[in-house]
C-alpha cells in the first residue's frame, strides 16, 4: 500500500493555514537556495530552519524520519566512498595485494557531510511545502500557479489512480502467490510477472477509456473546474515574506565576504 | 422535472455499431421509451447493453455507427455532445471510472461546472444529491476510501447533481449485500416516482417488476419489447436469450400445477400477496390446492421451461 | 533506476536540465490532445506502481524502470509522463531531489524518445499477433538501450561535477548491470504480450 | 479426491486480522469446517470475508494476524505458502486478477508448473479442468478476449488444475446473466457432489439452499454459524448483518399467513415443490388456505421482520 504523504493534512498549524500556491511556491524557492549554497555553515543554518518550519507545522518528526530513510540510503554511500579512494591520492589507509585505499582528508569529509545536509534538508522541507494539505489541494495549487492545464490534469488524475492500480496489483499478486508462485531470481520469475505487469497495463488502458467516457458523459470538454478556491490575506503574505526572504538572505550571505563559497573541490 | 417528461424521451431507430476491431455489437436496434416510463433493458453477458448505453448520450455516436438517435425529441448533435448530459446523465457500472476525481464532493460537482451552472446552485446540488443517495456530508470524503455499496450509490450522485431528465444505469445492483441493494433499489423508486425516465440495465431479474414498467431484451438486437408481463410469458424468447423469469412467476408456474387458479402470474412477493388475497376473495375466503396425476409432470415441464440447468431439475423432482 | 538526489551535481547541471525539459515538456503538451490525458494518467499511475515493484536477483533487489516501455507505447509522450512520474515519486515517497527532478526527467525521458524511435524502426507501422516475434525482439532491444542510456547519462553528469563520484558512478553503473537484462527482457515479454492481447494499444 | 476428505477441513480458531492502516478486518473468528462439507460465508460488503479467505492459504497470514488455522489438519507453515494450493484453491472475486496469462492454456497450467508438476501430466490437466467448467478446447483462446461468464468459468479452471482438497470462492456468480449463473451453479454442485470441500462467499442468498449445507454469517466476527435452515430462521441477526432470507422463504411466511400448514419452511424452489407434495399428500391430496382477519398483518409483520425497505411494504399491502 501507498503510505501517504499527506496523512498530517488534517491537523492545524500556522504552515497549514498557509495559502498552499503561497506555502509552494517559498519553500521551493527556499529549497532551491539551500541547494545552491556551497558553504557548510550556512548549509547548516538551512537546515535548522528546515527543522523549525518541520516543527511549526507539527508534522511528527518520526513520520518525518521514516520518510527519510530512503535518502539516509542513498546519501550513505557518499560518506563512505567520496572520502575514501582507490586513486593514489591522499592518504593511504590499507594496502590489499596492490590496491591502496586512501583517505582523502578533512575537505572530503566536509564535502560528503555537505551533500547529505543539502538532500536530506530538501526532503524534510517537502513536509511544510505538501503535506500541510491534502494532495488534491495541493494539485489545485499548481493549477492556481498557471502550470499548463494538462500537465495539471495529468498530476491529478495519476494520483487518483495510482491507488486504484495499487490495489489492483495487490490483488493479482495475491492471485499469483495463491496459485503457488514463488519469487526467485529466475527467468521463469521474471517472465511471469512481466506477464501479469502486462495484463495490468492492457486493463489500465481499457479502464482509461471508461474513465475518459464517463467525464465525457459528465459534460467534460477539456477543462476540470473544481469548486474549491484559494483566499490569500495579509498572513499568507508575512509567512511568505518570511520563508521566501529567509530563502534570499542565504544567498546573499552565501556571497558576501563572511561566507566565501566553498572552494578546492571544483 | 416532469414537464418534460412527456413524450418522447429516446427515440432509437435502425442503430448499428462495430467495434474498431470488427465485433459488431449493436443491429438494427431499434425502440421509443417515453417520457416518465421506466424501462430494465436486459440480456446475457455481452449482448450490447452497455454499448447500447454509450450511443444514449452521444459519446460512441460519431466513431463508427449507423442509425439515428433522438433524446427528448432532438438528434444528438456531435459537437454538442458536453450538452448531452443536461438531458440524459448515465451511470456507469464500475463506480471507480466514475470516481475520478480526489474528493466525492468535487466528482459531484463535475458535471453541474461542466454545465456552466453557478457556484452557489452547484453547491446547492452537490448536498441533495448527496443526500438523496443517503451519502448527505460525505462532500470531504476519498473516493478510494469509500466501500463498495457507498461507491455505487456516490457514482448516482455524480449524475443526479446534473439533474437530467432521463437516467440511465448499467448494473446498479450487481456486488452489493442484500441491504445494500433494497437501499439502492429503494433510490431508483424514488427517482421513478419523481417522474424521471429511467432506462436501467440489469441481470437482476427479481428486481424487475418492482422497478420497471417496461423490458427490453437486448441481445445484438431487440428481440423482446413489452411490459414486464409481457415480456416474461414469452418464456422461449427469454431463455434463448440467457435469461430467467423472476422466482415469485416459477412458484406460482408451480401452484398452477396444484390447480391454484390463477391466469397472471403475479412477478413480484407483493403482487403474489395482493394475487392471494383477490383469489381468496372470489373463493369466498378461501383457496383450495390439490394434487393430481398431472401435477409432477407439469411442474417439471414449467422447470424445463424456465431454467438453464434441465438435468437437475427433473432429477430432483422424478 | 537511482534518481540523482538534490545537492550533488554542479548547479549548471541541473539548471540546464530543467531547461531541457521545460522545453520538451511544452513542445509534448503541445502535440497532446485534452482527450490522451485520462490514458496517459492510468497509464502513468501504472509506470508509477510498477516501479515500486521489486524483485530479489540473487543479493540485490532490483526493479523496474520502465522508461523503454513508456517510450515505446507512449512516442512523444512519454516524456510528460515520466515527468510526472518522478515529481509524485519525490512528493509521495521522496526519492530523488526536488531541483534535480529536471535532470532526472531527461535521464529517463531522452532514452525514452529514443527507445521509441528504434523500435519503430525495428517493427514497421503493423504491429498484430501475427509480427508479435518481431515487435517482441525490436522491444527488447529498445526496452535494454534505454537503460544503457540512462545510465551513460547519469555516469557523464556525476563524472562531470568532480572527479570524486569515481567511485559512485562506477559503483552505480555496476549495479545496474543486471537490470539493463531485466529490462530489456521485462519490455521484450510485455510488448509481445500486448501485440497478441490488445495490438490496438500500438495504434493510437 | 474423497479419500482425504475426512476430518476436518479447515479450522479456524480466534482469529484476528488489522490491515496496516489500521482497519480491523477479521476478531476472535473461529469456526470448523469438515471435509467434504460445503459451506456459505454471507455477510455485509466489507464483513471481512475476502479477508478471511486470503488467511485460509497463509496469503496474509504472518503480517498482521493473531491465532491459528490449520488446514487438513495441519498449521499453515510461513515458509511453504505455495505449497497451500495442493490443499486449498481460491478463487477471487475478480476473474480478471486470475487470468494474466496471453492464452487460458498458460493461465491454467500455471498453478500445476508452479507446484512442480511434470509436462504431460500439466497438459492432462490442463484439459480436463476446462473440460469440467465446460470450456473444453479453448487451451490456445485469449483469456482477455472471452465473456464474462467464460472468465469465471477460466477462472475456476486455473484453480481446478492444481486438485486442491478444499476450494474456497469468492462470489462466483456476482455479474453473471443468469444462464450463465446457472451453469455456474451446476459446477458447484458437481464439485459438491464429488466430495470436495467448498467454501463460497456470497451475497446471492438464493442460490445458498441448492448449494450449501451450512451458513456462516461473517460480520468480522462469526454471528451465526449453522444449517441453511437455523440461519435463515434467526432473521434478526440476519437482518441485522445486512442479509435476507431467500424468496421461497419469504413466500412460505406469506402462505402461513393464509393458512398454509408448514413448520419448516422450505428454502428454494425445489424443496417448495416436495413441500407442497407432502402437504397435498398428507391432507388427502388436497391443500386448504383462507385469508382470515389476521392475515395482512400477519403478511406485514413478517415483511417487515425480513426486509430492509420496511415503508414501502407496508404502504404497499396496507
Ligand atoms: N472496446 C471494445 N472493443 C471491441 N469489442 C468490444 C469492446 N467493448 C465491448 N466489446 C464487445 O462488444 C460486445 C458487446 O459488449 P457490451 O459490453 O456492450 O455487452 P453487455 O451487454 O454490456 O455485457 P455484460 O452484461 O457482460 O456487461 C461484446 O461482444 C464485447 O466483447
Ligand atoms: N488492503 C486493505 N487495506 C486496508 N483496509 C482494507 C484493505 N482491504 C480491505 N480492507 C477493509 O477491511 C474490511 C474487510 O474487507 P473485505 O474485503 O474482507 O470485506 P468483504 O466482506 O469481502 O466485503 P465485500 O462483500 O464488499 O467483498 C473492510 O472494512 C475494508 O474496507
Ligand atoms: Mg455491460
Ligand atoms: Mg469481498
Amino acid at each position: 500500500m501507498i503510505s501517504e504523504i499527506d496523512r498530517y493534512a488534517g491537523i492545524s498549524s500556522p504552515i497549514h493555514r498557509w495559502d498552499p500556491r503561497f506555502r509552494i511556491v517559498s519553500i521551493f524557492a527556499m529549497i532551491f537556495s539551500v541547494i545552491l549554497i556551497y558553504n557548510l555553515q550556512l548549509v547548516v543554518i538551512g537546515m535548522i530552519f528546515a527543522v523549525i518550519l518541520v516543527y511549526i507545522s507539527k508534522i511528527p518528526f518520526s513520520f518525518v524520519l521514516s520518510r527519510m530513510k530512503l535518502v539516509f540510503i542513498f546519501v550513505l554511500p557518499f560518506f563512505v566512498i567520496i572520502p575514501i579512494t582507490f586513486t593514489n591520492t591522499g592518504l593511504e589507509m590499507a594496502n590489499f595485494g596492490g590496491i591502496t585505499l586512501n583517505y582523502r582528508g578533512i575537505e572530503y569529509v566536509e564535502f560528503a557531510a555537505m551533500i547529505a545536509i543539502k538532500a536530506l534538508t530538501a526532503v524534510m522541507l517537502i513536509f511544510p511545502m505538501i503535506g500541510t494539505s491534502r494532495m488534491d489541494i495541493t494539485i489545485k495549487a499548481l493549477e492556481g500557479l498557471h502550470l499548463p492545464n494538462k500537465l495539471v490534469q495529468m498530476f491529478a488524475f495519476t494520483y487518483r489512480y495510482i491507488f486504484v492500480l495499487d490495489d489492483e496489483f495487490m490483488r493479482m499478486d495475491r492471485a499469483l502467490a495463491s496459485r503457488g508462485f514463488k519469487k526467485r531470481g529466475d527467468l521463469y520469475t521474471l517472465k511471469t510477472i512481466s506477464k501479469a505487469i502486462a495484463m495490468l497495463f492492457v486493463k489500465s488502458y481499457e479502464r482509461a477509456d471508461r474513465v475518459f467516457y464517463a467525464m465525457r458523459s459528465k459534460g467534460y470538454a477539456g477543462t476540470i473546474a473544481t469548486l474549491h478556491e484559494f483566499d490569500s490575506g495579509r498572513d499568507d503574505w508575512v509567512k511568505t515574506a518570511v520563508v521566501a526572504g529567509f530563502a534570499l538572505l542565504l544567498q546573499v550571505a552565501a556571497t558576501s565576504d563572511t561566507f566565501g563559497t566553498y572552494g578546492g573541490l571544483w | 422535472m416532469t414537464a418534460t417528461a412527456k413524450g418522447v424521451a429516446i427515440r432509437v431507430h435502425d442503430l448499428n455499431y462495430r467495434y474498431p476491431d470488427g465485433t459488431v455489437a449493436l443491429e438494427h436496434v431499434s425502440f421509443e421509451i417515453m417520457g416518465g416510463e421506466s424501462v430494465a433493458l436486459v440480456g446475457p453477458n455481452g449482448a450490447g447493453k452497455s454499448t447500447l448505453l454509450l450511443h444514449l448520450n452521444g459519446i460512441l455516436h460519431s466513431i463508427g455507427s449507423r442509425g439515428s438517435i433522438e433524446i427528448l425529441g432532438e438528434p444528438i448533435d456531435p459537437k454538442k455532445i458536453h450538452e448531452m448530459p443536461k438531458k440524459i446523465g448515465i451511470v456507469f457500472q464500475d463506480p471507480d471510472d466514475m470516481l475520478f476525481m480526489p474528493l466525492l464532493g468535487d466528482d459531484v460537482a463535475f458535471g453541474p461546472i461542466n454545465l456552466g451552472i453557478e457556484r452557489e446552485e452547484v453547491k446547492r446540488r452537490v448536498a441533495t444529491s448527496l443526500e438523496r443517495v443517503g451519502l448527505a456530508g460525505y462532500e470531504t470524503r476519498v473516493s478510494h476510501h469509500l466501500s463498495g455499496g457507498e461507491k455505487k450509490r456516490a457514482a448516482i450522485a455524480t449524475v443526479l447533481s446534473m439533474e437530467p431528465d432521463i437516467i440511465a444505469m448499467d448494473e446498479p445492483t450487481a456486488n452489493l449485500d442484500p441491504k445494500s441493494r433494497a437501499e439502492l433499489i429503494d433510490i431508483l423508486k424514488t427517482l421513478k416516482s419523481e417522474g424521471k425516465t429511467l432506462l436501467i440495465i440489469t441481470h437482476d431479474v427479481n428486481a424487475i417488476p418492482e422497478l420497471a414498467d417496461r423490458v427490453i431484451i437486448l441481445h445484438r438486437t431487440v428481440v423482446a419489447d413489452g411490459t414486464a408481463r409481457e415480456v416474461f410469458s414469452d418464456t422461449e424468447t427469454l431463455v434463448a436469450a440467457g435469461l430467467e423469469v423472476p422466482m415469485i412467476m416459477q412458484f406460482f408456474e408451480v401452484l398452477k400445477a396444484f390447480e391454484y387458479p390463477c391466469d397472471v402470474l403475479p412477478l413480484s412477493i407483493e403482487s403474489a400477496v395482493r394475487n392471494l388475497t383477490e383469489t381468496a376473495e372470489n373463493g369466498g375466503g378461501h383457496i383450495h390446492l390439490h394434487i393430481h396425476e398431472h401435477t409432477h409432470s407439469e411442474v417439471d415441464s414449467a422447470f424445463s421451461r424456465y431454467h438453464h440447468h434441465k438435468r437437475y431439475h427433473r432429477h430432483q423432482i422424478g | 533506476m537511482v534518481h540523482i538526489s538534490d545537492g550533488v551535481l554542479d548547479p549548471l547541471l541541473w539548471e540546464a536540465g530543467w531547461a531541457v525539459t521545460a522545453i520538451i515538456l511544452v513542445y509534448a503538451l503541445s502535440k497532446m490532445k485534452i482527450e490522451d490525458v485520462p490514458r496517459l494518467s492510468v497509464i502513468t499511475a501504472a509506470v508509477f506502481v510498477v516501479s515500486l515493484v521489486h524483485i530479489q536477483m540473487g543479493p540485490t533487489s532490483v526493479h523496474f524502470i520502465l522508461n523503454g516501455f513508456a517510450g515505446v507505447m507512449l512516442g512523444i509522450l512519454a516524456y510528460p509522463c515520466i515527468f510526472v512520474a518522478l515529481v509524485l515519486q519525490c512528493f509521495l515517497f521522496g526519492f530523488g531531489g526536488v531541483t534535480t527532478i529536471g535532470i532526472n526527467t531527461v535521464n529517463m525521458g531522452i532514452p525514452a524518445l529514443v527507445a521509441y524511435l528504434i523500435f519503430k524502426s525495428g517493427t514497421g507501422p503493423d504491429i498484430s499477433s501475427e509480427t508479435r516475434k518481431k515487435a517482441s525482439l525490436s522491444g527488447a532491444i529498445a526496452g535494454g538501450i534505454a537503460v544503457v542510456l540512462a545510465l551513460l547519462f547519469l555516469a557523464a553528469e556525476l563524472l562531470t561535477t568532480g572527479e570524486v563520484f569515481l567511485e559512485t558512478t562506477v559503483l552505480v553503473v555496476i549495479t545496474h548491470i543486471p537490470i539493463i537484462a531485466v529490462e530489456a527482457i521485462f519490455t521484450g515479454v510485455i510488448v509481445g504480450f500486448i501485440a497478441t492481447v490488445a495490438p490496438e494499444m500500438f495504434r493510437q
